[in-house]
């Protein structure tokens, strides 16, 4: 199996190229700019596509993977030597996460063709879809910490710029503004775990780090203020709270909502699918140092909360983009939950599932919100009471977003519920081991629960039942199958089925592919083990693949070391697998008595826990907390009374005091000058000079010819006078 | 090839020469002049590096002139380059040839103006090139002149006192240097080489003592606070800064932007170049407190930017922040943080040199800087409709000085984290809070004059022209280039840095 | 001393001569030349008048001898004959003096002169600088003319001459540097020698600068010399005969035999430095009397040639005013002489000195290959 | 012997010159007497093989310098004899009376003389006295001399030359009346 | 026999005319012609010694810088009298007294 450089650095670089072309002539002829993205995407998904055929049927090799390095610059002089690397990893997850960013991707691109047609900056959105494809495709490939720091902040700022793409809406501002500097906050820990590695192991490559936690180099303590820490913990905690910054995770999860302000197509690709999965990928690639760390239990935790709680304030939200936002919070927190409970492949499962269907279903929320054009404010609708009865009018939509949902909710024979149900599962069996994990697997099932209810609820409100605005129905065209609009959905659609990612109807390996001992997915993906980057050579840039780097696969179950072990697994996994089946079921079944049958009354909820309901309502006060207590109450006082010390106190009077002094001195030695030196000294000399020039001005005779006389008479004496010149 | 820097430093004086004697009518053919001028140095200094020996450290030989001056005291006049020097050199040419365009709009004197524009430049030009002390000094007063003029003619509504404060802060400091350039005269011997800053270099005056108020100090280190002291009030570190916020707000936009891009970088450079180099083992006695101060710098100016209203005060303080990021990397004396603070001097140079034109251009249109207005209404909204190219070179230059991966900011920030991880843990972590505050009040301010609907009085204002945009380019460009690949700069300065950590390694 | 009459001499007959002999050479040769040229300056009154009666469709002097061609005689006796009169007021000296100043001015110019690469009176290797200095002396001869006889019509001519003469000596010397300067020489006789006996040798051709050089030397020449339309000082319609109104008999002999002398003087400098002096094709006959006496009629015949247009351009163009004079002088000719030897500096630096007619051919050859 | 009688004319047409410029009243005269003592030195430079120097002199003195004066002997009122037997300006001195109008010429003549006595017999008894060279041209020599030793001072003297010219130029341009008025 | 002491002695001469003629006269141009005088006889004492000394051009070069010299002061010197001339129509030397206290 060969492999260069060329086979792989155009999935990067062709969305880059794009990007800087379309930059340049997106104001001129921006559908030329808007194909080409779409074709470069479309090229570098080819590319993705070869790469994973390659490593599908490459003996399912759970630690295979290229590494290429080369010399971004470095720091030798005098006796010091320092050396940025740059390179390339690729193994089965990236090849993976490959496919899965430039699959939707590339569907997305299609998608906005429509979606965005009318937009004025029609071509300038396709400029930032550009670059945001190459930062993503380029972190999934980057072998190192700082180039997936390099990469997270370009889309960090892609991000930025697509909130913020409506910029006439003052809200658009608030919402791009809080979106970069919550992940800031994360990423400014990033960069500090960074660093610490950096500097503790002499270099930020993966592999590097791996056989670094497994030599213990990081068990070395640094010492902060006054506290001191070893420095894997300093350093996975660091990284970790990337991850919350950028997945919106728990304390920081506040900015996802808000950037539902971008369009919708860039919130299907950037805040549901890519980018934020980012962070869990960045969790799933450090995993081996979360484990050193000891960090799993609070990561679980964290999932947890995130999970259920997004799910809670999920079930009152009335935009459907903001629905569909915190149900990606809370997805996100399954992942993450997954990380905690060490279900890596599960965890990484749910990222793409999560992405497929997330996307979809983003798309589709897009195509209804296209749809609805209200024609007296003259904004597209996306508040789901005035929508319902949708089906007659948009079956395609109503069909895709039907199976995602189902699929999201965790239902059978669906991606979603493969996925979920393991981390669930895992999460129970941890919570047999360990009781600290019993939290977390509750949470876990309740997040399920809830899940499944307002995912349905959605769909009822949207799709079913009677038209609550007739005018803004009767408007609505009855779609008929469009390249650009519905096409990309079916697409997605087809792959929220279950078997594309197990392997098995129902999820639990049981349909083999080819002779695997168990379904693709288990065996590609797997936790890597730090104890085999030991005997590793980085290769050179252009050096062509070598056959030592593949390992070939030496895999084994590793479900418990004994037999009954597995087994308990095993049965703990069915028990789990029939638990979320029957919370799906329930929660989809509350919803169609609340919201088809009418049975069980939404209000009555709101008016008994009526405080809870404002806790939602307000997110749980977390932008209260941040907005008006941090910033305001504590940050913006900080700043004015600094700044005015700084201009009016410490200015004023203790650089410009020296003045006031100075006044005093120049004050009295201009006495001193004009009495004592001018008027007595200088104008004395005056007076004595003028009683001689009476005396001399006698022979100052105007008379040139006399003082000639006089000068020769001068001359003549002294050559009298003079020595002999000569001998 | 051995008189190139004599042709780099004189070459503005000669423009300077044919200034005066261009009548003072023909402002056209005053300001092609200069903008030829200036461009001649510019591709002068590229021609400078493409003939600079990456390999050798410390001073060129090829370049080096000394020519006897002021013979009975040794003064000589002294030229030379190595790599601290060149990216510095550089960056002035290109910046006195941008801004030579960007003060095209100038039209009170423009013959006095353009004058003290070039006889600035001469001496920017001297202050890094020379490496006589004395030389060093005099240019260094020299640029006191037309700078004082320059803000206090050309200035804003509060220009006199601005420039006063400038001039009598600075000129301050450099008496102190004066102190340490005497006292090191004599202790030196007063041989020639005693104002030969490269040989004075390498820690001679380790064990010196000096008796001052009758008890025996150490030679090294009180100089060295002394000298400190005198490059602080350039850079600016935190208990002198207080001119910067006058001089910017009140400076004519070429004018700030010289003072940001160039002038700041001379206090640091002037570490660099011999307060370091000279007093290494004071230099590390004290790093901790450096490395304190530039703390200080940059939580303190990041703060107060963040509390301005007036956009280009906002910009001053953050070049303090900025400039706080160079004093840690310094501080650190590894080869990361010193290559990291040289590199950091020319990206800021680039950076905030973009941020001052953008605000130059806004204001010629707008004619005033409120992000708030005094009576609390909006000063600006909406820019981001009514001027799509500028917004787009703004958001470039903010992220740039933010430091963004990709653009140049965060390849030097990153660098000097990476320095004082290991010197100082606690004061990383407190400074990389200072860079989120960094990225807060550049986006706060983005948010509230860009984003939003159009204001009335802004519906006249119309975009870069062609001009504006012609200077901003090369700018773009370097920000950009240099952000994804920084070699070519790195790989400039990198034998010298190592050289002079390796001269500060000894002494810790 | 580089090449004189006495050297030549010497060398063609391969003898030393004693110091009395070459003293005696010497005079015999100065007598001879200085009598040829009064022959000259005579002749050239009859051909001017001939010429310009011919420019007019007149007959002219045509009853003296055949032709009139005796007419010169027969003025020259008038002038002999005539009586001599000084005015009463007038400064008699400085009245007898200036005809005389005129005369030796323009009679020592004739020492440098290379009739020939052996009839040369005295080859001073400063030779032109020697010519341009004695040449001023006309100036004040001019000038004392004009202020000695009390009248104010000679003294307005007499300064009017002398400023005009002062002036053009400007163009005309810058020019002459520019020549020098290819050549590398200032003696005539080397300046001569540097060039061909063809046109393509000719310093005239050498560059385009010499070619501007050449015409500016001859306008500046004919105002130095009083020559139409330049000749303010003796404007017959404003002044009445300008410096030598009051001069008559010999005296004013003088004044005119001077000017005409100087005019043939500049025609011959014009010749040897512009025109390839007395060279002859294919250097024929070199070093026998004959090629000598062919060198001799080629110089006299391209001098003459000039001669012709000097009193072809008198009797075609008007007068100037004095303004107009100055102005040409100043604010034309003398830029651009300046700007003819920088280019001509230029020109001798890039192509070390070669003409354009070399440049040419190796180009030519160079290609050719 | 050819030299020596070049010498004797030149140096009698000299000596002359100076006497007669200084005898004459005539300022005209006294012009043309120094003007013919120019000649004369011109002489004796050429005895002297500086044949250069002579050229230089004819050309700047006879083309130049005395035109020059008689111009401006001209533009001020020409010949005024009473300014010749004005008396000398001592009348603030009182023990200068109405002394002899010569008198103190020939006494300041006759100190240098006793002067230049003293210094020529030095000279004459110093080891100075030297022979005749072969004569050579010097142009070449000075040429290469003004370019290479003396290059600086050359450089300035045309630069003096410059600003005598201008200086020269503006001194007597002519008045505007308003001007003239305000002068007087 | 021409030795140095004869060309000394004629530039002696004419050095003292000069002088005599700068005491004597009240013209200012007859002052000039005075120095004219004096200059040319140093320039001939320039060219003299150079020729009868240690023989090298320099005193060529020397008469060279006078005759520049003297050529300037002639130009700047006549028209200084000249201007004189023009405000107050003499150019007795003595009416200068403008200056005089």
């Amino acid at each position: 199996m060969e492999y260069d450089i060329s086979q792989i650095l155009p999935i990067v670089l062709l969305p880059f190229g794009a990007f800087v072309l379309n930059a340049l002539i997106v104001k001129k002829i921006p559908r030329v700019a808007v194909f080409l993205s779409c074709l470069s995407i479309f090229v570098s998904f080819l590319f993705a596509a070869n790469i994973f055929k390659d490593f599908f049927f490459s003996k399912y090799a759970s630690d295979f993977y290229v590494h290429r390095v080369f010399e971004w610059f470095n720091l030798n002089g005098g006796n010091q030597t320092f050396s940025v690397k740059m390179g390339i990893y690729l193994d089965n997850m990236s090849s993976v996460m490959l496919l899965m960013v430039t699959g939707t991707a590339f569907l997305i691109h299609i998608f906005s063709t429509f979606y965005m047609k009318e937009d004025a900056r029609y071509g300038r959105f396709f400029v930032y879809l550009s670059l945001f494809s190459s930062a993503m495709l380029g972190l999934v490939l980057s072998d190192n910490l700082l180039s997936v720091f390099i990469f997270w902040e370009i889309m960090g700022f892609c991000s930025y710029s697509l909130i913020g793409f409506y910029f006439e809406k003052e809200g658009a501002g608030n919402a791009s503004l809080k979106a970069f500097m919550t992940t800031r906050v994360g990423d400014v820990f990033f960069l500090f775990g960074i660093i610490a590695l950096w500097t503790t192991v002499g270099s930020v490559s993966f592999v590097d780090i791996y056989s670094a936690i497994n030599d213990g180099l990081l068990s070395s303590n640094i010492s902060i203020l006054i506290w001191s820490f070893p420095v894997v913990t300093v350093a996975a905690i660091s990284i970790f709270l990337g991850t919350i910054g950028k997945s919106a995770q728990f304390p920081l999860q506040v900015w996802l909502p808000d950037a539902m302000w971008g369009p919708t197509p860039c919130s299907a690709l950037i805040h549901a699918a890519t980018m934020v999965a980012a962070g869990v990928y960045l969790s799933l690639r450090m995993y081996p140092l979360m484990q050193a760390g000891g960090l799993l239990i609070p990561i679980a935790y964290i999932g947890a909360i995130t999970a259920f709680g997004a799910a809670t304030i999920a079930l009152i939200q009335t935009d459907i983009k903001a629905v569909l936002a915190y149900s990606t919070i809370s997805q996100l927190g399954y992942m993450v939950l997954g990380i905690g409970v060490g279900a890596y492949n599960a965890s990484f499962m749910h990222l793409i599932t999560h992405a497929v269907f997330k996307a979809c279903l983003f798309l589709s929320a897009g195509s209804i919100i296209h749809s609805l054009h209200d024609h007296h404010t003259h904004a597209h609708v996306q508040e789901m009471p005035r929508m319902g009865g949708l089906k007659k009018k948009m079956p395609y939509t109503f069909i895709a977003m039907l199976f995602c949902t189902l699929a999201i909710s965790g239902v059978p024979l669906f991606s979603g519920f493969v996925s979920k149900d393991r981390i669930l599962g895992d999460a129970l069996l941890m919570a047999t081991h360990n009781n600290l994990y019993i939290i977390p697997a509750l949470l876990g099932f309740g997040g399920a629960f809830l899940t499944a209810f307002y995912m349905f609820r959605m769909m009822f409100l949207t799709f079913f039942g009677e038209p609550r605005d007739k005018e803004l129905f009767d408007h609505v065209h009855t779609e008929k199958l469009k390249w650009n609009q519905n096409v990309p959905l079916l697409i997605l659609t087809v792959f929220t089925l279950g078997f594309w990612y197990s392997g098995s109807f129902s999820g639990q390996g049981l349909v083999k592919v080819y002779d695997a001992k168990y379904e693709w997915f288990q065996t590609l993906i797997k936790a890597p083990k730090i104890s085999e980057f030991q005997n590793y050579t980085s290769i050179g840039m252009t050096e062509k693949f070598t056959s030592n780097e593949i390992v070939s696969s030496k895999y084994e179950p590793d479900e418990g070391e004994t037999e009954e072990e597995s087994h308990h697994a095993h049965s703990v996994h069915h028990v789990g697998a029939i638990i979320s089946i029957l919370i799906a079921i329930s929660g989809i079944l509350m919803a169609w008595l609340m919201y088809i049958m009418k049975t069980v009354n939404p209000g009555w909820w709101v008016t008994t826990f009526t405080r809870w309901y404002r806790a939602l309502q307000n997110k749980y006060y977390f932008d209260d907390f941040y907005i008006k207590g941090v910033i305001q109450k504590l940050l913006l006082p900080l700043n004015r009374t600094l700044s005015f010390f700084d201009m009016g106190i410490f200015d004023r009077y203790a650089i410009d005091g020296w003045a006031a002094i100075n006044r005093f001195f120049y004050k009295t030695s201009r006495w001193f000058d004009n009495v004592v030196v001018d008027s007595i000294l200088v104008d004395g000399t005056g007076v004595s000079v003028r009683f001689f020039n009476v005396l001399l001005r006698t022979i100052q005779n105007g008379k040139i010819q006399f003082y000639f006389i006089v000068f020769i008479a001068v001359l003549a004496g002294y050559i009298f006078s003079l020595k002999p010149l000569v001998n | 090839m051995s008189h190139l820097l004599d042709w780099i430093l004189w070459m503005p004086a000669l423009g300077l020469l044919g200034v005066l004697l261009i009548p003072k009518d023909k402002v056209t053919f005053i300001r092609f002049w200069t903008l030829a001028n200036t461009l001649v140095t510019f591709i002068l200094t590229i021609l400078l590096y493409s003939n600079f020996d990456s390999e050798v450290a410390g001073i060129q030989e090829r370049f080096y002139v000394a020519i006897p001056w002021i013979q009975q005291f040794n003064i000589y006049y002294r030229l030379g380059v190595d790599g601290i020097a060149l990216p510095m050199i550089i960056l002035t040419g290109m910046l006195f040839f941008i801004c030579v365009l960007s003060s095209w709009s100038i039209s009170k004197s423009v013959k006095a103006y353009f004058a003290l524009f070039l006889m600035l430049e001469t001496s920017v030009m001297g202050v890094f090139l020379s490496l006589d002390f004395f030389l060093f000094y005099v240019f260094w007063e020299v640029m006191l002149i037309p700078m004082f003029f320059l803000i206090g003619i050309w200035g804003g509504e509060n220009k006199e006192y601005a420039a006063v404060k400038f001039f009598l802060y600075t000129f301050a400091g450099s008496v102190l240097m004066l102190v340490g350039l005497i006292a090191l005269y004599f202790a030196s011997g007063q041989n020639e080489d005693s104002f030969n800053i490269i040989a004075l270099q390498g820690g001679h005056f380790t064990d010196m003592t000096v008796n001052l108020f009758g008890s025996q100090w150490s030679f090294a280190h009180l100089f060295f606070v002394l000298m400190f002291i005198g490059f602080a009030i350039k850079v600016p570190i935190f208990p002198f800064h207080t001119w910067l916020p006058h001089a910017h707000v009140q400076a004519p936009t070429a004018v700030s932007v010289i003072l940001a891009g160039v002038l700041l970088k001379m206090g640091t450079y002037g570490f660099l170049r011999i307060s370091f180099p000279i007093f290494p083992e004071a230099a590390v006695y004290f790093r901790q407190w450096i490395a304190v101060l530039g703390l200080v710098n940059v939580i303190y100016g990041a703060f107060c930017a963040m509390a301005q209203s007036d956009v280009k005060k906002l910009v001053a303080y953050s070049s303090v922040s900025h400039m706080g990021f160079v004093m840690l990397g310094l501080s650190a004396m590894t080869v990361q943080g010193t290559n990291g603070a040289v590199l950091q001097m020319f990206n800021h140079g680039t950076s905030t040199a973009m941020m001052f034109l953008l605000i130059g251009i806004l204001y010629e249109r707008s004619h005033h800087r409120w992000i708030v207005k005094p009576d609390g209404t909006k000063g600006f909204s909406g820019l981001y409709t009514q001027l799509p190219i500028y917004s787009i070179v703004f958001i470039i230059a903010m992220f740039a000085s933010m430091g963004l991966p990709g653009l140049s900011g965060f390849i030097s920030e990153a660098l000097i984290f990476l320095g004082i991880y290991k010197e100082f843990t606690t004061i990383t972590v407190l400074a990389l809070l200072g860079l989120l505050i960094g990225a807060a009040y550049l986006l706060w301010m983005f948010k509230r004059m860009f984003f939003g609907e159009v204001l009335d009085e802004e519906k006249k204002y119309t975009d870069m022209n062609m001009r504006e945009v012609f200077y901003m380019a090369p700018l773009c460009i370097a920000v950009i280039v240099f952000g994804i690949f920084p070699a070519p700069i790195l790989n400039i300065m990198k034998a010298s840095v190592g050289g002079l950590v390796s001269l500060m390694a000894k002494y810790h | 001393m580089n090449q004189t009459i006495v050297s030549y001499l010497s060398e063609l007959f391969a003898v030393n001569f004693s110091p009395w002999v070459v003293i005696l050479i010497f005079f015999v040769a100065v007598f001879v030349v200085v009598n040829v040229m009064a022959l000259i300056g005579g002749l050239a009154t009859y051909a001017e008048r001939k010429i310009s009666a011919d420019l007019q469709m007149r007959i002219g002097p045509n009853r003296v001898g055949p032709y009139g061609l005796l007419q010169f005689l027969a003025d020259g006796v008038k002038m002999i004959t005539k009586e001599d009169t000084i005015p009463r007021d007038a400064d008699k000296f400085i009245f007898a003096l200036a005809p005389l100043l005129c005369l030796l001015g323009v009679l020592a110019t004739l020492a440098v002169l290379p009739f020939s690469s052996g009839l040369t009176l005295t080859d001073l290797n400063i030779g032109i600088f020697y010519l341009l200095g004695v040449s001023s002396l006309v100036g004040v001869g001019i000038f004392l003319g004009g202020y000695a006889s009390n009248s104010k019509w000679a003294m307005l001519g007499g300064m009017r001459g002398a400023a005009q003469i002062i002036s053009y000596e400007i163009p005309v010397t810058i020019t002459i540097l520019s020549i020098v300067l290819i050549s590398g020489s200032l003696s005539l006789n080397q300046v001569v020698e540097r060039q061909g006996a063809f046109p393509n040798g000719w310093l005239l051709f050498h560059n385009p600068f010499s070619f501007i050089g050449f015409f500016i030397y001859f306008i500046g020449a004919l105002a130095e010399t009083n020559r139409a339309p330049f000749d303010l000082p003796e404007a017959e319609s404003e002044l009445v005969s300008g410096y030598h109104t009051e001069y008559s008999g010999m005296r004013f002999a003088f004044f005119a035999l001077a000017e005409y002398i100087e005019v043939f003087v500049v025609c011959a400098v014009a010749t040897a430095f512009f025109l390839g002096g007395y060279k002859i094709p294919f250097n024929y006959g070199a070093g026998t009397l004959l090629g000598q006496a062919l060198q001799v009629a080629m110089f006299f015949a391209k001098t003459f040639a000039l001669y012709y247009v000097v009193i072809w351009i008198r009797w075609t163009l008007p007068r100037l005013r004095v303004d107009h004079l100055m102005t040409i002088c100043w604010k034309y000719l003398t830029p651009i002489a300046l700007f003819n030897l920088v280019g001509i500096a230029m020109w001798v630096w890039l192509f070390n000195g070669r003409s354009l007619y070399m440049i040419i051919k190796q180009a030519l050859v160079i290609s050719g290959k | 012997m050819f030299l020596n009688v070049v010498f004797s004319l030149s140096a009698l047409l000299t000596v002359s010159g100076a006497l007669m410029v200084v005898v004459t009243r005539n300022l005209i005269h006294s012009c043309v007497f120094l003007l013919m003592s120019l000649l004369g030195i011109v002489g004796l430079y050429v005895t002297l093989n500086a044949d250069f120097v002579a050229a230089t002199q004819l050309v700047v003195y006879v083309g130049g310098v005395i035109v020059l004066m008689l111009f401006a002997v001209m533009l001020t009122g020409g010949n005024n004899t009473k300014e010749v037997l004005s008396r000398f300006g001592f009348e603030s001195l009182p023990l200068m009376g109405n002394v002899k109008t010569y008198f103190w010429g020939i006494l300041s003549a006759i100190t240098m003389m006793s002067v230049a006595g003293n210094l020529i017999y030095r000279v004459a008894q110093s080891s100075l006295a030297s022979v005749l060279e072969q004569y050579k041209s010097s142009v070449d020599e000075i040429g290469t001399k003004l370019l290479t030793d003396h290059v600086l001072s050359f450089e300035i003297s045309s630069i003096l030359l410059l600003g005598a010219l201008v200086g020269a130029a503006i001194i007597a341009r002519p008045l505007g009346s308003k001007q003239l008025n305000e002068e007087k | 026999m021409i030795s140095l002491s004869s060309y000394l002695v004629i530039s002696l001469f004419l050095f003292l005319c000069g002088i005599t003629v700068m005491i004597a006269r009240k013209n200012i141009i007859a002052i000039l012609l005075g120095i004219e005088l004096i200059l040319n006889a140093s320039a001939l004492n320039f060219v003299a010694y150079s020729r009868f000394g240690h023989n090298n051009i320099d005193g060529h070069i020397m008469a060279l810088f006078i005759i520049v010299i003297a050529a300037a002061e002639a130009a700047v010197g006549l028209a200084i009298a000249i201007r004189y001339f023009q405000n107050r129509e003499t150019i007795h030397i003595d009416s200068a007294t403008q200056l005089q206290s």
